[in-house]
């Protein structure tokens, strides 16, 4: 029973964590219609950006407290430069080509970020832990768990709710859907489909960054942290049904569940089961749990 | 005896009753308008037919075999095809292209071995394609636009094309659905000019839906209207068009034919 | 479409040169060798992608070749490379044969996945498989010819021609496949299936048709590098190498069944440089270069060598 | 969108070309006279990068360096190797084996002979290919003990001791500290460097403690990062000991995941690799922990002249002090060294020919900054070493060790032409 809990507050854990990182992903692709092969790096980015900041600021002895607040900081400022750069610079000049092309462009932009940053950090990895361990320790099911692991689960369910209000009862948001519903009719109606397009691939980086800033305490920052993520969050956002937000969610819990699950009654498979899961909903599923069925006139 | 014969169709969409209970056989070497106003379950009609569509309740015969749970692929093979509302062609392929695409794949559900029809080995490149192709451009005056890519060709072009591929098939029955909509008034004659001729010279049996009663009244044999999912009328063009409740409900009804693909498309 | 009529000379004068040239550049034979492997795969991949499919799961086939090859060297003796490499196509094929019941029903984002999910799964056993190496593979024996052995000390020109001539043979039937009615269906399946099904044929066994092909296409790729490395290892499975391959087939282009060998010449060339001069940033001189392809040549590589073609 | 406006080509442009100008930078470097060039491949990209392949870079520079000049390196008073001086040519090993194996034979078109390869698969899949093109190959850091086990060589040669004897010291170690230990657990990466060394350890185990309980074995990812669920099931599992092979930033991962969740307090836990992470994470691996430097490495490495030289000489040029790694690079040199310059007098002074060179290398015996190296297992192309664990206590804001045990080599390697795995189970009989 109490090994029972302890496999749901994990998998709570690793889901919120990973629900992050597949909201910007899903998001991005519902609006634009890439599946963004670099959301890993931009995930690194935030790590290596919170390391930096946060190093900073600790190593001046300001409030350890406040570290926090630099761990979003980072993630914000990561978003905000990247997201623009990439999204203006390159992105928009490639609208109109294949899904599939477009997934190699991002690919090819994941190599070259991937040596911007050797070239920027090193390889030498970073921590700061102290934000992690700052708060104590809470006993579930007699076994700790670091406070800090509330915060995740607070902000990934900010996150989410934030979106989804968003999305829901603002217009600017109203319009994200029309535009993520059907492009043509809403260009049509005159929405600067252009401008939706930066701030959702701006938001979506952000997200992707407050995903790695946030688990930057509770790792050592070294280089490739962010490929394994990559093919994670794909899935997350597959299970659940590409450009869907509860999809994202679902699928990032049931993921969880199923690799907490496996850690603790069969740890030989936890290397490949999200994979069998993936596969097995795809079988019932063919397009995801949460897929928007498209009629198709003739 | 009819060669295509459909028995009480029905179908519903939600609330909206796309069919009740249609009712219609064919005499072969005839060809049949079909009237109605947008959403009186025309398209429904012709999907259902070609397998696009299952009715709720009902059966669809081809020279009396039920072909009601048929996919489309099926009965086009066994000689009913159509063209579209909007036209649906290979946009990134040339015209030529599109045309032997269909006319390789006729070939090779009828001819070659066994073995290179099993395997589908018949190369598309050989002569008797290539000629094939080029009397049907010949034919429907596509000549002009020989290579161009199907994408970047005017509304009217696309439409004859999509009948030309829908031709190239070798159907006996051939289903057109608007042939003439979004054509400009002055080409729909020339259109179906176009498409009458190449369809006697293979002596087929055609069913059209249109909007256009001067393109009903000149070409059908006979005409069947539709309303509310219900045959209206059923007979030679004069009755038909003179029927007092067609005259209502139908020619009197709304003609908003620019409008046909958002709304009826949704059926399909 | 495919199949110009020149595409044949140029297998043949392509064929007639490697071999011929060969002797004489000792130097890239085992590189060579290694394209024609990775160029089968991009092969089989550039049938699917004219049918608008994109696999990320390749690295199954190409991963289920190499150890069939490595398996039959190792625990059956067998050396005879043409043995080995009929061995490792057919066992990839009928893989594909029986998995494509499923992946032919889907399209899209949703078949790059499933395929992505098969062949993680193939590698999450093979990692688990101790009596296999787990992640650190095994060597394969070097094959035989005629009783003789083609790779290993100094000679490597034999393994290189019976790599070239298998390369020549499957781009000619391939050219010959796209040719016929179905292999012209794939431009037409990635526009409009509707329509296709309107003319009476089935997409679904179009597909599967074409998968099975580029999975047998993988698995002699795979079988050729298995023996052309002399070592194999899950990695050969893991969706980056996938990936790689899609990069080949993007870089190289569709439009002939020549783009996917000079695709992976072309890559492996560059890599190698990169590897060489700039040791630290190889992975951004590889992205940039797929970048200035997408932007310059997005008919990729081929199209700058062929005639400008009417899409070019 | 097929086109594209001039002003995003110019900009894409600039986007692309940039790392091209880096590459044509690297181009620059080029060679002078004729040199002894050394191929030099080890991770610098990836995850391995930092903790492994650029502490051993920087070793090799350092070492390089002190020999090129001459009279600096203790004990190695001659300058260069066999009378010719050194040139490094540094080559990434990231990518797998496919890319290496293609990267090795474009390697020895420009090099004399190669040292390198931490990844063991690449070392299983290079040593074939090397025996085949005929060039001197050293392996420096890899672990399997496959490579000879599963072939002999006249061209590979490894002067790193394998990992069994980390696992089988691991063992012993605990077997004397924790003489009561009866619940073991582990968690290892999930490919062959983490299963082979749980199986050493729980193999050595079996035979030191009969009847030892195994409470749970967790396989996480390799870099995966994650750990909250692993280290829940290891504090659940109610284990003495928990054993783990995790390297670099996994290894640092997992201590600052599960040092705040009290599992060093529950359980001895046991790190054969901790050691790279000592310096910078030293104060978050609680006092208790066993700390393997996969040798007589680092802080375990004897107290002589060569090794004092070595940590300053690299303290000096990069500020932080030599890691395993580090070692393990300055071995493969010195070793190096010692076959050449022995090759060398029994050539009459003049420069030795490959041959020769592995005649020399092979059973020779040398001195590096970890104490002395044999050449003794894989018919002379195998290095053998003690291992040494320590615990881990802190002095103040300092990390200290204490019980350190030294276990010599034939305690903790298999005899010549047995199988590791076979001599474990067997009660690492001696053979003799």
């Amino acid at each position: 029973m109490t090994e029972l809990l302890s496999v749901v507050v994990d998998a709570v854990i690793y889901s919120s964590w990973l629900f992050i990182i597949a909201l910007g992903l899903t998001l991005i692709y519902g609006v634009m219609k890439i599946l963004n092969m670099a959301h890993g790096s931009f995930y690194a980015l935030g790590a290596y950006a919170a390391a930096s900041l946060v190093g900073y600021w600790l190593g001046h002895g300001y409030p350890p407290l406040a570290s926090y607040g630099m761990l979003v900081l980072a993630a914000i400022l990561v978003g905000l430069i990247t997201g623009p750069l990439v999204e203006r610079g390159l992105l928009r000049f490639m609208y109109g080509k294949d899904e599939i092309i477009l997934l190699l462009v991002t690919y090819a932009l994941f190599l070259i970020l991937e040596d911007s940053i050797k070239i920027i950090w090193g390889v030498n990895p970073y921590f700061i832990s102290e934000p992690y361990g700052l708060l104590g320790v809470w006993d579930v099911a007699g076994l700790s768990y670091p406070f800090y692991n509330i915060i995740l689960i607070a902000v990934s369910v900010l996150a989410g709710v934030g979106v989804a209000v968003v999305l829901q009862y603002t217009r600017p948001g109203k319009l994200l859907l029309a535009v993520i519903h059907d492009r043509e009719v809403s260009m049509a109606m005159g929405i600067n489909v252009n401008r939706f397009y930066m701030v959702t691939f701006t938001v979506g980086t952000m997200l992707a960054a407050i995903g790695g800033a946030l688990t930057a305490p509770t790792v050592s920052v070294v280089p490739g942290m962010g490929v394994g993520v990559i093919v994670l969050a794909f899935a997350v956002v597959v299970i659940g049904g590409l450009g869907s937000l509860q999809g994202a969610a679902l699928g990032a819990l049931i993921v969880g569940l199923v690799r907490s699950a496996a850690v603790h009654y069969l740890p030989q498979v936890e290397l490949f089961s999200i994979y069998v899961v993936m596969a097995l909903v795809l079988i019932f599923r063919p397009k995801g749990l949460f897929a928007a069925a498209e009629v198709r006139k003739i | 005896m009819a060669i295509l014969e459909a028995r009480a169709l029905c179908r519903r969409f939600g609330a909206v009753t796309a069919a009740s209970n249609i009712s219609i056989a064919i005499e072969p070497d005839t060809v049949v308008g079909l009237i109605g106003t947008n959403g009186a379950g025309k398209t429904t009609f012709v999907n259902m037919v070609t397998g696009y569509l299952k009715p709720d309740s009902g059966r669809v015969l081809f020279k009396e075999r039920d072909i009601t749970s048929l996919p489309p692929r099926d009965i086009t093979k066994l000689g009913i095809c159509r063209s579209f509302q909007i036209p649906q062609l290979y946009d990134s392929l040339t015209v030529f292209e599109n045309l032997v695409v269909a006319l390789g794949i006729v070939q090779r559900n009828t001819e070659g071995s066994i073995f290179s029809r099993t395997f589908k080995l018949v190369p598309a490149s050989n002569a008797a394609l290539v000629y094939a192709a080029e009397t049907m451009l010949e034919r429907f005056g596509l000549i002009e636009y020989r290579e161009k890519e199907a994408a970047v060709l005017p509304e009217g072009v696309r439409k004859l094309l999509d009948i030309a591929v829908a031709l190239a098939v070798r159907p006996e029955v051939l289903i057109l659905d608007e042939p003439t909509s979004g054509v400009s008034s002055d080409e729909k004659f020339t259109v179906m000019e176009t498409v009458m001729k190449a369809v006697r010279a293979n002596g087929v049996t055609v069913i059209f839906v249109e909007h256009d009663m001067e393109v009903v009244s000149r070409y059908s044999q006979r005409v069947v209207a539709f309303y509310e999912g219900r045959i209206l009328a059923d007979g030679s063009p004069a009755d038909v068009l003179a029927n007092s409740d067609v005259c209502k409900f139908v020619i009197g009804g709304p003609r908003t034919a620019h409008m046909t693909p958002a709304t009826e498309g949704r059926n399909a | 479409m495919i199949g110009k009529g020149y595409t044949v000379h140029v297998l043949v004068v392509a064929l007639v040169v490697l071999l011929v040239a060969g002797p004489f550049m000792h130097k890239w034979l085992f590189m060579l060798t290694m394209s024609m492997g990775k160029g089968l795969v991009v092969l089989g991949l550039i049938v699917l992608l004219r049918t608008g499919l994109v696999s990320f799961g390749q690295g199954l086939y190409y991963c289920v070749g190499a150890y069939t090859v490595g398996s039959l060297g190792q625990f059956l003796g067998w050396k005879n490379a043409l043995v080995l490499l009929v061995g490792g196509t057919a066992a990839a094929a009928v893989l594909a044969t029986i998995l494509g019941f499923l992946l032919a029903n889907y399209r899209s984002i949703f078949f790059a996945m499933l395929s992505l999910a098969f062949s993680m799964i193939l590698f999450g056993l093979l990692v688990k498989t101790s009596a296999l190496g787990s992640t650190d593979g095994f060597n394969v024996p070097a094959p035989t010819l005629f009783g003789k052995a083609i790779s290993g000390a100094g000679h490597q020109y034999p393994l290189f021609a019976l790599g070239c001539v298998v390369a020549f043979i499957a781009a000619l039937l391939t050219n010959a496949y796209l040719r016929t009615a179905l292999g012209r269906l794939s431009p037409a399946i990635r526009d409009n299936e509707i329509r296709v099904e309107y003319m009476g044929a089935s997409v679904r066994n179009a597909i599967h048709t074409k998968y099975v092909i580029a999975g047998a296409l993988a698995g002699l790729g795979g079988a050729l590098t298995a023996m052309t490395i002399g070592h194999i290892d899950p990695e050969m499975a893991y969706w980056t190498t996938s990936g790689e391959f899609v990069f080949v087939a993007i870089l190289g282009g569709t439009g002939s069944v020549i783009a996917p060998f000079l695709g992976a010449i072309i890559f492996e060339i560059i890599r190698t440089y990169a590897y060489q001069y700039s040791p630290n940033t190889w992975q951004m001189v590889l992205g940039s270069a797929m970048l200035l392809v997408i932007i310059f040549l997005p008919a990729g590589l081929w199209s700058a060598f062929a005639y400008r073609s009417r899409r070019g | 969108m097929k086109k594209l406006s001039c002003g995003p080509k110019t900009f894409a442009i600039a986007v692309s070309i940039f790392p091209m100008l880096l590459l044509a930078m690297h181009a620059g470097a080029g060679a002078q006279e004729k040199p002894l060039k050394i191929g030099v491949v080890t991770f610098l990209s990836g995850a391995a990068a930092g903790p492994f392949g650029v502490p051993a870079k920087q070793a090799g520079e350092v070492v390089v360096e002190a020999l090129n000049a001459g009279g600096k390196v203790p004990g190695y008073g001659s300058k260069g190797m066999g009378g010719s001086s050194i040139e490094l040519v540094f080559v990434d090993e990231a990518g797998g084996t496919t890319k290496q194996v293609t990267e090795y034979r474009n390697l020895i078109e420009r090099v004399d002979l190669v040292i390198g390869y931490i990844s063991s698969g690449d070392c299983l899949a290079v040593a074939p290919a090397a025996e085949e093109m005929r060039k001197l190959t050293i392996l420096f850091d890899c672990g399997t003990p496959r490579v000879f086990e599963d072939a002999t060589y006249k061209y590979v040669f490894r002067t790193g001791a394998t990992s069994t004897m980390d696992n089988v010291a691991a063992a012993l170690y605990i077997s004397e500290t924790n003489p009561n230990v009866k619940k073991i657990a582990g968690i290892n990466q999930n490919y062959a460097w983490g299963q082979d060394s749980w199986s050493d350890f729980l193999a050595a185990m079996k035979v030191l403690k009969p009847g030892i309980e195994v409470a749970t074995v967790q396989w996480p990812q390799l870099l995966s990062g994650q750990y909250g669920a692993e280290i829940s099931a290891l504090l659940s599992s109610g284990a003495d000991v928990v054993h783990s092979s995790f390297w670099g930033g996994d290894m640092e991962a997992f201590v600052l995941q599960a040092s705040p969740r009290g599992l060093f307090k529950k359980s001895t836990v046991v790190l054969t690799c901790g050691e790279t992470g000592m310096y910078k994470l030293g104060s978050q691996v609680p006092d208790g922990t066993v700390i393997g430097a996969r040798g007589p490495f680092d802080m375990f490495a004897p107290d002589t002249e060569l090794n004092r030289w070595f940590r300053k000489a690299y303290q000096d040029k990069y500020g932080v002090p030599p890691t395993y790694p580090s070692y393990k690079m300055a071995q493969a040199l010195l070793g190096l060294k010692s076959a050449y310059d022995k090759a060398r007098s029994s050539n009459g002074n003049k420069a030795p020919g490959q041959d020769q060179v592995i005649a020399a290398f092979e059973r020779i015996s040398f001195e590096a900054p970890g104490g002395k190296v044999q050449m003794a297992l894989g018919k002379g192309h195998q290095a053998v070493q003690g291992m040494v664990f320590g615990t881990v206590k802190h002095n103040g804001n300092q990390v200290t060790y204490v019980d350190v045990k030294t276990y010599p080599p034939d305690k903790v390697t298999p005899p010549e032409g047995v199988k590791a795995e076979d001599w474990i189970k067997s009660g690492f009989k001696s053979g003799k």
